[in-house]
């Protein structure tokens, strides 16, 4: 019979049978794309240096993780685009201006230290383009916060340097914040257009936004952790921003400025360093924003967006733990426990 | 640890590899995070241990008799505060520059768990010239690892050595700040680890 | 637990605490009165530094900034240095010294602490009488290595010399008479400035400029 | 028509219906040999009643019940029993088999008619519904007239007949309801008086516009009877899910549906049970759909007890050039194939032969990435995620302290894993190394 020929063919496996479409390179190389918009923004206010830096990272990212992995006799796996989007995370959240060695150390710190030493793509405890960047934050502080005015010509090869909008908020106050950029609807169109200083990806908020918007749109980022990150900044940046007491700060300039909408958006939303429990990436984000506020407001450094993603990195598994999801038919079991 | 007797010299050996109190045994970090910024730091805290370590596993060993086994905690205890006090004092009235910069961290041998594991685990129960090379051992295994981790964390964060300048350039600053400090002591404990089961077929004791 | 028990417990402690308590004893006896020479000497260094020329420095106070023991002292010229032989009187033996005649008030030392970006910087500064500061010292601090510990370096310390309270301020940037920061270390560089030094030379004014002047 | 009905979480596979939906029901030829497995439910196997060399008839008891949960089978063709011995079934045990050749006569044993069947009381109804050997046949294939029996301290007011039918690919019961749904709500009439309840319940999943029309005609008339539209989501036929969408009851952890005073049959049990009740006709043949881009003819045809499956496929122009994969049963829970030599039992729903296209290796998997995919959809409610690292790692008794046990291994986790994990095996895997 045709059939019993055929039969020693038969592929034999567990259920189900079908799978669903997506694949874990589909959904990084999705969230590289989702962050083009940005880049082109970068470079189009910090000129072709920005996208030298940028190509750079992702360069050494990819690199770093290939020849660590052949060289130990394992599966290259930069196909899968992590290492892409960590270099090129990476890349925005750098200053425009930087040595060259700067981004490449930054990329095989946030690569090999951070992601294989770990045991590679789901097993890393921080997010690697943030660890990488607060290695060299810390390690280069000065290179690190050297920042550029944008010149919005896409030609700009050497920039005069300025102080982001955060550092200037923070020195000298917001008075002197709106003198800078003419009027405050001036200042809201420039940080929603990025026409300020920053890290190279941060600045355009709009751009971002596009982005964000198809990562939602295709359901690879959820509301939760973005929404609940930005509202508490803005709760907080209304309560304890002000210097006429408590609920007058401004929060649109804390939304809108420093790294937070990168942040929320792309780095927050990490699969492997986030909570997956939905209940939990709500608490997840009101802690990252409560620490960056309080690093903005309190602390040392002007902007607290990557210290509080990574301190919160940390939490991820104990909230893992502690937040259960709705289990079916949990309710009726206590009930009965309890007669 | 094996059962079987060892010589005097493997005591010494098993300290400062087999059972280095940092790469192996991972016990007493904070320490080596702490004064590790600078090889002059780590070198003279390695030392006080060294001396520390050594006379304490030969007091609490030449007491190890006399000790009822129920308040051995507290005695243990006094001997090595006893120990540290002294070199403290000694440090403070002697070697004060030096003192300025590490005498909290001298205090601070007090609560060291590889002393007070020594003195339980080894110099309880054995007599005072193997304790006082398992002594030796392990305060020169110690010794050793301030001395390895302080040798990168100063080069790599400041470009010196022992405040001489040796290499120019901006050096990495997380060097020699604590996070440095994890970062150095994790990869030179995978190092060592590796270096152990490539050549050493992973047994405890490396035995160089 | 039996009273033999009991007993070898209570000798056991006693014996080797006393004997413990005696070693320390011993030891604390023989090092604390060098060691507290060895530590007035430092200070009085430490002070001599800051105003070389003055012959003797006396104490005129203390004052308790961030809650910590903080001293002021006045820097004096003598008119004349006498050579005097003193008798110690414990030991009899006889020393020379020098006594002060006519002490004149060249300047004053205070010492402050500013609250810095991960510590109390404790700091020294000297002004004349006419509370223009002369010299700073950073004696102790805990800033970040690489950036806030270059609170120490000369360039930084080398601008506080003819400053006055007024301009006693940091600014980001070039500046021609005020105080300029530390690139990546404001917060340090004003607790430096404005904290420590500053409060320091203003509790000197509050405090003395009546007698000065009268 | 009522607002749909559903349950929380689940995934929207492709359904793939359009292949079988249309076709009607076509009788399957009359097979030349059946191998019958004694066990074709869980519980005790039945014990062979017959000789090597016996001549048999269609409808004898072939195997008889050895306990309370068990169930006999009977012999769907007439012809002489050749072998008793183990056989390949299709979930991929060995099990006693008793095999028939067809004598081609096709003769049956009479049959006890009971034209007046809703005056039988309730025990004769479940004792015919035991000796017809009829069982759960959605593809659990539990005894029916044991979950008919509930313990006294159970009280049931609730019967719903789960037409959902979620299962991508499987058009079997839908032919059932479009065809004959006067049958199945006799059927479950009949049910609902061997329990003594008062409420009826069909759920049909939305995708089967035809079938809730026929079933809404046929109950016209019968007050206590609903029909429920449901949501097309998978796994809405799981009992649970079911109970939850229809009735808005959660079956309580480790609980049954008689926990919530609910008893759920299958569309095809419903139809048997009233075969059975009115005509006597024991559980001889049942609705198979044979499916999927890898056979020739999809068809929904009416195949006995005991048909060897490469008989069926042959009937529907056998597999094509790229088949890859036969599955007995849906995509998301059925059993892979290794040979096609395995007869079409009690609990057999569908024969899907999977072409290439059709197929996702999951041979390469990655690590868990944390998405959170698998925790959305799990219809219990748990963290597939976890549990499958816990598994994973051999830290079964996590798995377990993680409620590894509420799972019932509809595969929703694997089926949205990016990273193409195993849940299912690894869950299984856990489950087999811990006690509940």
């Amino acid at each position: 019979m045709a059939t019993e020929a055929k039969a020693h063919e038969l592929i034999v496996s567990v259920s189900p049978h079908v799978r669903g479409q997506e694949t874990v390179a589909r959904i990084m190389w999705t969230v590289n794309l989702s962050l083009l918009p940005a880049f082109i923004m970068s470079v189009y206010y910090f000129g072709p240096l920005a996208a030298f830096v940028t190509g750079l990272c992702i360069l050494s990212a990819v690199l770093s993780e290939h020849i660590y992995q052949t060289s130990l006799k394992k599966k290259s796996t930069i196909g899968d685009g992590s290492a892409f989007l960590t270099g090129l995370l990476l890349g925005l959240n750098l200053p425009p201006s930087v040595p060259f060695y700067i981004p490449i150390v930054g990329s095989v710190i946030a690569i090999v230290i951070t992601k294989l030493l770990f045991g590679g793509l789901g097993y890393n405890v921080f997010n690697p383009a943030l660890i990488g960047r607060a290695f060299l934050l810390i390690s280069f502080p000065k290179l690190m916060t050297i920042w550029s005015e944008p010149t919005a010509q896409f030609v700009a090869m050497d920039a005069k340097t300025t102080a982001t909008p955060l550092g200037v908020l923070k020195e000298e106050g917001l008075a002197k914040l709106i003198e800078i950029f003419g009027d405050k609807t001036d200042l809201y169109m420039s940080l929603l257009m990025g026409s300020r200083a920053g890290s190279l990806g941060e600045t355009s908020a709009i751009a971002l936004l596009i982005g964000a918007a198809l990562l939602l749109y295709r359901g690879y980022i959820t509301w939760h952790i973005p929404f609940s990150f930005i509202a508490t900044v803005g709760v907080m940046a209304w309560a304890f921003g002000g210097q006429a007491g408590l609920f007058t700060g401004d929060p649109l300039i804390h939304i809108l400025s420093g790294g937070l909408i990168l942040g929320a958006f792309f780095m927050a939303t990490d699969y492997v360093t986030c909570p997956s429990i939905r209940k939990g990436q709500i608490i997840f984000g009101i802690g990252c924003g409560a620490i960056t506020m309080m690093i903005r407001l309190k602390g040392g450094f002007p902007e607290g967006v990557m210290f509080a993603i990574l301190l919160m990195n940390c939490f991820a598994p104990l909230i893992d733990r502690g937040v259960k999801s709705k289990k079916f038919g949990a309710v009726k079991e206590q009930k009965e426990q309890k007669k | 640890m094996s059962l079987k007797p060892k010589s005097n010299w493997e005591l010494i050996k098993n300290g400062m590899f087999g059972e280095n109190t940092i790469f192996r045994m991972a016990i007493s970090l904070c320490p080596s995070i702490a004064v590790t910024n600078g090889m002059k730091n780590g070198v003279a805290l390695g030392i006080s241990v060294v001396f520390v370590q050594t006379m304490v596993n030969m007091t609490v060993s030449l007491m190890r008799k006399f000790i009822h086994p129920k308040i051995r905690i507290p005695i243990f205890m006094l001997v090595i505060a006893g120990y540290v006090t002294i070199i403290d004092l000694l440090m403070a009235t002697y070697a004060r520059p030096i003192y300025k910069e590490i005498g909290l961290y001298i205090q601070i041998i007090v609560a060291f768990a590889s002393i007070f594991a020594r003195a339980e685990v080894y110099a309880s129960k054995n007599k005072v010239f193997s304790s006082m090379c398992d002594g030796l051992g392990m305060g020169i295994g110690f010794l050793l690892a301030m001395v390895v981790i302080s040798f990168f964390r100063e080069l790599l964060g400041k470009g010196t050595l022992f405040g001489y300048p040796i290499v120019s350039g901006s050096p990495l600053l997380i060097m020699i700040l604590p996070a440095g400090g994890f970062l150095a002591v994790g990869l030179l404990m995978g190092f060592f680890n590796w270096i152990d089961m490539r050549f050493f077929g992973g047994k405890g004791a490396s035995g160089v | 637990m039996t009273g033999k028990d009991m007993i070898k417990i209570t000798v056991n402690l006693v014996v080797i605490y006393v004997i413990g308590g005696l070693i320390m004893a011993y030891v604390y006896a023989k090092t604390s009165p060098i060691m507290f020479i060895k530590a007035k000497e430092e200070k009085e260094a430490a002070l001599k530094l800051m105003m070389p020329e003055a012959d003797k420095i006396a104490s005129l106070g203390s004052w308790e900034p961030h809650e910590k023991h903080a001293e002021y002292y006045a820097a004096r010229k003598c008119g004349e240095l006498k050579k005097v032989s003193v008798t110690d009187e414990k030991t009899g033996k006889v020393k020379e010294d020098t006594e002060c005649v006519d002490p004149q008030d060249i300047g004053y030392i205070v010492e402050g602490y500013g609250k810095g970006y991960s510590s109390y910087i404790h700091v020294l500064a000297s002004v004349d009488k006419d509370f223009i500061v002369k010299k700073i010292s950073v004696l102790g601090h805990g800033e970040t290595p690489g950036l806030g510990d270059e609170i120490e370096k000369d360039y930084f310390l080398n601008q506080f010399e003819g400053r006055t309270v007024d301009t006693l301020v940091v600014i980001k940037g070039e500046t021609p008479d005020k105080i300029q920061a530390i690139t990546g270390a404001t917060i340090s560089s004003r607790a430096v400035t404005e904290d420590g030094v500053r409060n320091g030379v203003k509790l000197l004014k509050e405090k003395l400029s009546g007698e000065v002047q009268g | 028509m009522s607002k749909t009905a559903t349950f929380e979480r689940g995934i929207h596979p492709k359904y793939r219906k359009e292949l079988a939906a249309g076709k009607s029901i076509t009788q399957a030829n009359l097979p030349q040999r059946i191998v019958v497995p004694v066990s074709q439910h869980i519980g005790a196997p039945a014990k062979p009643e017959v000789n090597i060399g016996d001549e048999v008839k269609r409808g004898q008891v072939i195997g008889s019940t050895t306990g309370f949960v068990s169930s006999p089978v009977h012999s769907s063709i007439s012809g002489k029993v050749t072998a008793i011995a183990d056989f390949p079934t299709s979930v991929g045990k060995m099990v006693q088999s008793i095999v028939i050749e067809s004598d081609g006569k096709d003769e049956a044993i009479s049959f006890k008619e009971h034209p007046d069947y809703m005056n039988l009381s309730a025990d004769e109804i479940k004792t015919i519904i035991k000796d017809a050997g009829i069982v759960g046949m959605g593809g659990a294939a539990f005894p029916t007239n044991v979950k008919l029996s509930p313990p006294k301290e159970k009280t049931i007011d609730t019967v719903i007949i789960n037409g959902a039918e979620c299962e991508p690919y499987l058009t079997a019961d839908h032919r059932l309801m479009v065809e004959h749904p006067r049958e199945v709500v006799e059927g479950l009439k009949i049910i609902m008086k061997s329990l003594g309840v008062k409420e009826g319940h069909i759920g049909i999943e939305e995708n089967k516009p035809d079938a809730i029309k026929a079933m809404e005609s046929a109950i016209s008339g019968e007050a206590n009877i609903k029909v429920w539209p449901l949501e097309i989501k998978y796994p809405q036929g799981a009992e649970k899910m079911l109970i939850k969408a229809v009735k808005g009851r959660e079956v309580p952890s480790k609980g049954l549906p008689m926990d919530v005073g609910v008893v759920v049959q299958n569309v095809g049990t419903a139809l048997a049970v009233y075969e059975a009740v009115r005509f006597g006709k024991p559980l001889l043949e049942r609705v198979v759909t044979v499916t999927g881009n890898g056979i020739r003819e999809p068809k929904n045809m009416m195949v006995r007890i005991g048909t060897l499956m490469s008989d069926v496929i042959e009937q529907c122009g056998g597999l094509v050039d790229g088949a890859v994969k036969v599955i007995s049963g849906g995509p998301m829970m059925g059993f892979a194939q290794w040979t096609l030599d395995v007869p079409v039992v009690k609990g057999t729903s569908g024969i899907l032969v999977l072409a290439e296209d059709e197929y996702v290796s999951s041979d390469q998997y990655s690590a868990c990435i944390r998405c959170g995919s698998c925790i959305d959809v799990c219809p219990m409610g748990l963290n597939p995620s976890i549990l499958s690292i816990y598994s994973e790692k051999g830290f079964y008794e996590d798995a377990k302290a993680n409620n590894l046990f509420d799972c019932f291994e509809c595969g929703s986790c694997a089926y949205v894993c990016p990273a193409k994990r195993p849940m299912v095996q690894f869950i299984r895997l856990a489950k087999s190394q811990v006690k509940p």
